[in-house]
């Protein structure tokens, strides 16, 4: 019996990771400056959450118009528990992904229950009331001189840190809100485990190693029962059903997780731009994410990787363009749409390899 | 379905080769040294293009008139803006650009306050002077070091538009903000100043951006006791409240915010725009303002070159933000050279400068510079045209 | 009794698709529903599979009541079935499809397949050996690999038969499984259905093919407009007045 | 002024407001009507609309009618180009690509708008001046009757389209089934075509004869288009009579949030009721129900 497409699968899927994982650790040395290695720490964040999106609309075939809410949600739960109450970084990152996964569920299960164009509405419905409310909310506290949120967000969004001690005890002892928040206080790196990620060359590595992460874990839920049964619902969800796939469990299931993968995005973010603001997270995030998705390659992770990283790079190309960037920006999508339907990934390797490549 | 795709692809390079040529920049005149690069970041495209663009256009003209008077001991001015669109992230990446990638000596801009205080951790940790085209007044305070800012701050504003309150003891108003930075800001210092003036807020109203209609929110309005009206937003909705209160027929005074102290809100408010008070830098009234006041041969002449340069556009205040900017930033480099601390101590340094929103004087403690004597005037609309009332 | 079916009716805005239908399945056997087009034969597997719910009347499988149930948890107690116009999940592969059978066979969940847990991979490995057998049931294995849209009709007939049989069913519903096969591959199905039955998995055949259906059929249920018209062997079937008469119409009844 | 005459204001603002939306989501119901597309280029015919009747009548001062038939015509031939050039050379159209790529043409149209007619606002001249007519304590302006006017008139006209020509019915038989539709020798090209001209025609009209309320500007139709569009999934997607209540659902809606909930909330509560109607009844107040036969 031939032996089955899952081992030989398997090492090409390894030799991928392999090459992801070399490139990733390589490229800080071939750049001479800060502003390559923000915008390809962009490109991971924006890649973390196309995967979790790919997930929800390449394989399990569910539209949504509002993942920048999730993304902003994760990365306001950061801002304001780090910068308003004084919470840990990490603790708070937690926190976020609770609320997240909550607000996911409420919303996810009676929007899932729609199909096709009032999916794609109610998703959107929700994106835009999430920007609104970002807009609107105001927090005053005790060290705050003026009330922080509103139209101006949360700034001075503390920098992600593990364990950070200060020099003498008492000190520790007294630690009062503003001692943590304080960013421009230089703790001199006397205590060895003073891990505190201040560059954005270990800024880069942390966030790449979330994308290779969850890259993996994605791959992972493809290539398993679940991910068959997402695939099953996405051709027919008749059949799947009469196969025991719970339909609604699986499709709310894969929300949650997309939103989830969202929020760590969002988090990443807000400590590594130091301030979240509702313009980031507004509708046109919500599209060029979803342009992500469709430009990489639908149910293709690596379609994820290669979408994110060329739609964000794109406007930063296209600056040279000035105002007309934006025409050549909608002239691009279309094309890529007429000419590549399903994706560069596919489009692309496939004429040049001429064999299927998953 | 070939001859279509054809088509399709023909008339799509056309297009993007048109939009090549167009947008080449002009070569810069050949100076001797090398020359001083200067960074700008504004909200060129989007929603606050009503202040990015003249800003951007503002700063290019500076240069380009700098250069053909010999640039700065020799050396040629450039300029490099980029578009921040209105989102604060682009903001964040797009001043590292600047930084790393062009080591730009100055940064001007950006134009909205949201996305001015997402890049000053950035302007801190790179020690890059930074002269922000922004209102709020987080800005400078508390003082950042490398941080500076040539709008007034809404305070003055404010406290210009509650003295004629006062003055015609008017003393229960509404107010009625736009659901952005600007109006947010404006709010919080309305409610800031109102207690101490004894002026009482008795309703607080908001209406988005785009919105279309806000005859609700002066109808609610209209059924309190308020004395007077102010609305603080920037074109299109303030035009709009000033139609509504026409059409509602709300006779109480309308004050408005500099936010739209422009031609420009006349031509969309027509005649609902007459009897309209609001606080504006002097560059409306440049020709009416007597010959005594230092800013006034400044004013016109900076009107001059700019309608000169961008016919059909006619000058802004919001340009003259960026305008000052350049002014106190290319006479910095005079003394600093490519030496960025230099250079913010100069700017730091800078003292009685005329400039378009009135006379800077920097210190240590004020990164602004501007009091609120030289920088407001109180104009009113009457037939169509700018009257100057204090 | 497997399968209780009692006075089931279902009306889609005014037209009566079924009226009052009473009939039950014994375990192990072969039962056949035949009738014209738009007798509403679809319509009942329908019903039984849980698509949309009846107007009233009751289905009981094992006695227990599924007329109500989702048709995932109906599939759970055992009951599964092909598709008249075939619902291949065409964006996987063949062996992937029969995979996707084995769903109520294994449980790992979302957390256990992210992180590929020991029990996952023992799972997974599990899953393609008893796919690949299936497959080997209905002579499909040498296209395992190949994509499911690319088989022809015939074998995409069987694959959707597979698939079903790798849920494990107690009781298996086939959708007009010889419509569109030739004569040998209508002869390779009926041997197929007989190695169902030996597996003592009770089928319900809905079939126009007469031949395939009188020779292999335990029982049969007649369905006219609706209405249960006739039940019983089908010696019985076949010279069943009604049965005729439903079938070639009234005036030539006499034949 | 008494609770009661606030309401007769809140409803009379929510009308005007509510037209403006409805014409515009009669542009969304006709595409989705033929082609099941959902165009999010929608909001762009909105803006060429009042862009190309400022250039006709206030720079180049044609007069008022020949202004607004040029206009009109205008936006047709760039609804139908989008239709020959973007839509229609897709091999295997899907929902998503579809949404996807009206977002590309809209953006597209955008950028070459800004191009064209700069970034400022500009006003548009009243149809018949801008003296406001009281209706007991509260007031409306001209130009708001004249919206609802004319959007009253061009569904008289859709209606007539729909039921009595043959194109029309051959739109409608397109919508729900295109396949049975080209069996029966309707060119469903030439019909999608069709829907495409009329949805610019629609836009334009919509742009037209609000920009005097709403000014106009490049970048105004990103959230009128997602406002008809909320309006049209209220009424009942598919339904040409459901686009005008849901239209005028959405804006007296917002007009009662804005003046009796909070203003800072408004469009948070339009589309918190947008989603309760979603969950509740998808196919809106006056949308036919589909449903998929195995």
């Amino acid at each position: 019996m031939q032996m089955p497409d899952k081992k030989k699968y398997f090492n090409r899927n390894f030799l991928y990771v392999g090459t992801l994982i070399a490139t990733v650790i390589l490229i800080p040395y071939f750049l001479r400056n800060d502003y390559y290695l923000h915008v390809l720490i962009l490109i991971g964040l924006h890649a973390i959450i196309v995967l979790g999106l790919n997930l929800l609309m390449g394989y399990a075939g569910q539209i949504s118009l509002g993942h920048a809410a999730f993304y902003g949600l994760g990365a306001y739960t950061s801002g304001i528990l780090t910068v308003v109450y004084g919470f840990h970084p990490v603790i708070a990152a937690l926190i976020a992904l609770l609320f997240v996964g909550i607000i996911a569920y409420v919303v996810g299960v009676p929007s899932l229950k729609l199909k096709g164009h009032y999916l794609a509405m109610a998703t959107l419905g929700f994106g835009i009331i999430a920007g609104i409310i970002f807009n609107e909310m105001k927090f005053t506290a005790s060290h705050l001189d003026l009330p922080m949120g509103g139209p101006e967000g949360i700034t001075d969004i503390p920098k992600l840190y593990l364990i950070k001690y200060n020099l003498n005890i008492d000190q520790i002892l007294s630690l009062k809100l503003s001692d943590i928040t304080g960013v421009s206080q230089v703790v001199p790196n006397l205590y060895a485990f003073n891990i505190v990620l201040d560059n954005d060359l270990k800024y880069y590595y942390l966030v790449w190693t979330f994308t290779i992460v969850i890259l993996i874990l994605s791959s992972n839920i493809i290539n398993s029962r679940v991910g068959r049964a997402l695939r099953a619902l996405h051709t027919s969800e008749t059949a799947a059903s009469t196969l025991g796939v719970d339909i609604q469990k699986y499709k709310v299931s894969v929300f949650v997780i997309s939103a989830l993968f969202a929020s760590i995005a969002g988090s990443l973010y807000a400590h590594f731009i130091a301030s979240v603001g509702p313009s980031s997270f507004g509708f046109h995030k919500s599209i060029m994410l979803v342009v992500m998705v469709v430009v990489g390659g639908m149910a293709s992770i690596w379609g994820s990787i290669f979408g994110a990283a060329v739609i964000t790079l794109l406007p930063e190309v296209l600056h040279v363009f000035e105002d007309f960037d934006i025409i050549i920006y909608g002239l691009i999508l279309m094309l890529i749409l007429i000419f590549l339907p399903e994706g560069l990934t596919r489009g692309v390797i496939d004429r040049v390899k001429g064999r299927f490549f998953k | 379905m070939k001859g279509k795709k054809f088509l399709l692809l023909g008339f799509l390079l056309i297009i993007s080769a048109g939009l090549l040529v167009a947008s080449c920049e002009k070569a810069p005149p050949e100076l001797t040294g090398e020359p001083y690069v200067i960074g700008g970041i504004f909200s060129v495209t989007g929603r606050a293009s009503f202040l990015g663009e003249p800003e951007k256009k503002s700063m290019e003209l500076y240069a380009e008139i700098i250069n053909s008077e010999g640039g700065i001991n020799g050396h040629p001015v450039e300029v490099v803006i980029y578009d921040d669109e209105g989102d604060a992230t682009n903001s964040v990446t797009l001043v590292k650009k600047l930084i790393e990638k062009d080591n730009v000596l100055a940064i001007i801009g950006p134009s909205l306050s949201g996305n001015t205080l997402s890049i000053i951790p950035v302007i801190e940790e790179k020690e890059v002077p930074l002269v922000s085209c922004a209102a709020s007044v987080k800005i400078t305070q508390p003082i950042k070091k490398w941080v500076f800012k040539t709008p007034q701050t809404d305070v003055m504003a404010v406290e210009k538009i509650y003295e004629y309150l006062i003055a015609n003891n008017i003393k229960k108003i509404a107010i009625i903000t736009v659901a952005n930075g600007f109006g947010n800001s404006g709010k919080e210092q309305l409610q800031l100043l109102a207690p101490g003036m004894d002026i009482v807020i008795v309703a607080e109203e908001s209406f988005g951006p785009e919105d279309t209609d806000m005859t609700s929110q002066l109808t609610v309005i209209k059924g309190t006791d308020a004395e007077a009206i102010i609305c603080w937003g920037t074109n299109p909705g303030p035009a709009i409240v000033a139609k509504n209160i026409v059409q509602l027929d709300i006779k109480i005074p309308l004050f408005q915010s500099h936010g739209v102290a422009s031609p420009k809100f006349i031509d969309i408010a027509g005649d609902a725009a007459n009897g309209i008070i609001l606080p504006s830098g002097k560059i409306l009234v440049a020709k009416e303002l007597s010959k005594s006041d230092p800013q006034r041969k400044v004013l016109l002449n900076y009107k001059k070159l700019y309608e000169d340069a961008f016919e059909g556009s006619n000058v802004s205040s919001f340009g003259g933000h960026a305008w000052d900017a350049m002014a106190m930033v290319t006479e910095a480099l005079k003394v600093s050279g490519t030496d960025r601390a230099l250079l913010r101590d100069e700017i730091e340094k800078t003292t009685d400068y005329i400039g378009i929103h009135g006379i800077f004087n920097m210190s240590p403690e004020d990164h602004n510079g501007l009091n609120k004597e030289t920088a407001f005037v109180l104009l009113k609309i009457e037939d169509g045209k700018w009257v100057i009332i204090e | 009794m497997i399968l209780k079916i009692l006075d089931l009716s279902i009306d889609f805005g005014g037209v009566k698709a079924l009226q009052q239908v009473t009939f039950n399945v014994k375990e192990g056997q072969i039962k056949a529903v035949i009738g014209p087009n738009g007798a509403g034969k679809t319509t009942l597997f329908n019903l039984i599979t849980g698509i949309f719910p009846p107007s009233s009347g009751g289905i009981h499988f094992d006695d227990v009541k599924i007329d109500s149930l989702k048709s995932h948890k109906i599939a759970e107690l055992g009951v599964t079935r092909t598709f008249q116009n075939l619902e291949i999940f065409d964006n996987m592969t063949v062996l992937e499809n029969v995979m996707v059978g084995r769903h109520l066979r294994s449980k790992s969940g979302f957390f256990e397949s992210a992180v590929r847990s020991e029990s996952t991979k023992r799972e997974e490995r599990e899953i393609i050996e008893s796919s690949l057998d299936y497959l080997d049931f209905v002579g499909l294995s040498m296209r395992a690999n190949d994509m499911s849209a690319s088989l022809p009709l015939g074998f995409q007939r069987y694959l959707e038969i597979a698939r079903a049989l790798a849920s494990e069913p107690r009781l298996i519903l086939l959708d007009e499984p010889a419509a569109g096969l030739d004569e040998k591959e209508t002869e390779d199905l009926m041997g197929l259905i007989r190695k169902i039955r030996d597996k003592d998995i009770t089928v319900l055949l809905v079939e126009h093919n007469m031949g395939l259906t009188m020779e292999i059929s335990d029982e049969i249920v007649v369905l006219d407009h609706g209405e249960l018209i006739a039940e019983g062997t089908p010696r019985e079937i076949q010279y069943n007045k009604k049965v005729i008469e439903a079938y070639l119409g009234e005036d030539d009844v006499s034949t | 002024m008494t609770f009661v005459d606030q309401l007769l204001q809140f409803i009379l603002s929510g009308i005007t407001q509510g037209s403006i939306y409805a014409i515009v989501a009669l542009g969304f119901t006709i595409i989705y009507n033929s082609t099941e597309i959902i165009n999010f280029a929608q909001g762009e015919f909105v803006m060429l609309g009042a862009m190309f009747m400022l250039t006709l009548n206030i720079t180049l001062g044609l007069p008022l009618p020949v202004a607004f038939i040029l206009s009109v015509i205008a936006v047709m031939i760039i609804g139908v180009l989008i239709d020959i050039i973007v839509i229609s050379p897709i091999k295997k159209p899907t929902q998503l690509s579809l949404i996807i790529i009206t977002i590309g043409a809209s953006i597209f149209v955008k950028g070459v708008a800004m191009f064209v007619w700069k970034k400022d606002y500009h006003a548009a001249t009243p149809f018949s001046g801008e003296v406001p007519i009281s209706i007991g304590p509260a007031a409306i302006t001209p130009q708001a009757l004249w919206v609802i006017g004319i959007t009253g008139t061009v569904l008289i006209f859709l209606h007539i389209f729909f039921e009595y020509t043959n194109t029309g019915k051959g739109m409608r038989a397109c919508a729900i089934n295109p396949r049975a539709a080209s069996l029966l020798g309707i060119k469903v090209k030439r019909m999608v075509l069709i829907s495409f001209g009329l949805a610019g025609a629609l836009g334009a009209i919509a742009g037209i004869i609000i920009a005097p309320i709403t000014f106009a500007n490049y970048n105004m139709g990103l959230m009128l288009g997602l406002k008809g569009f909320c309006g049209a999934v209220i009424g009942g997607l598919g339904s040409v009579p459901g686009a005008i209540v849901g239209g005028f659902a959405l804006g007296i809606l917002e007009s009662l949030g804005a003046g009796l909930i909070s203003s800072a909330y408004k469009d948070a509560i339009a589309f918190v009721v947008l989603l309760l109607v979603l969950f509740m009844k998808p196919t809106g107040i006056l949308g036919k129900s589909e449903s998929k036969r195995v």
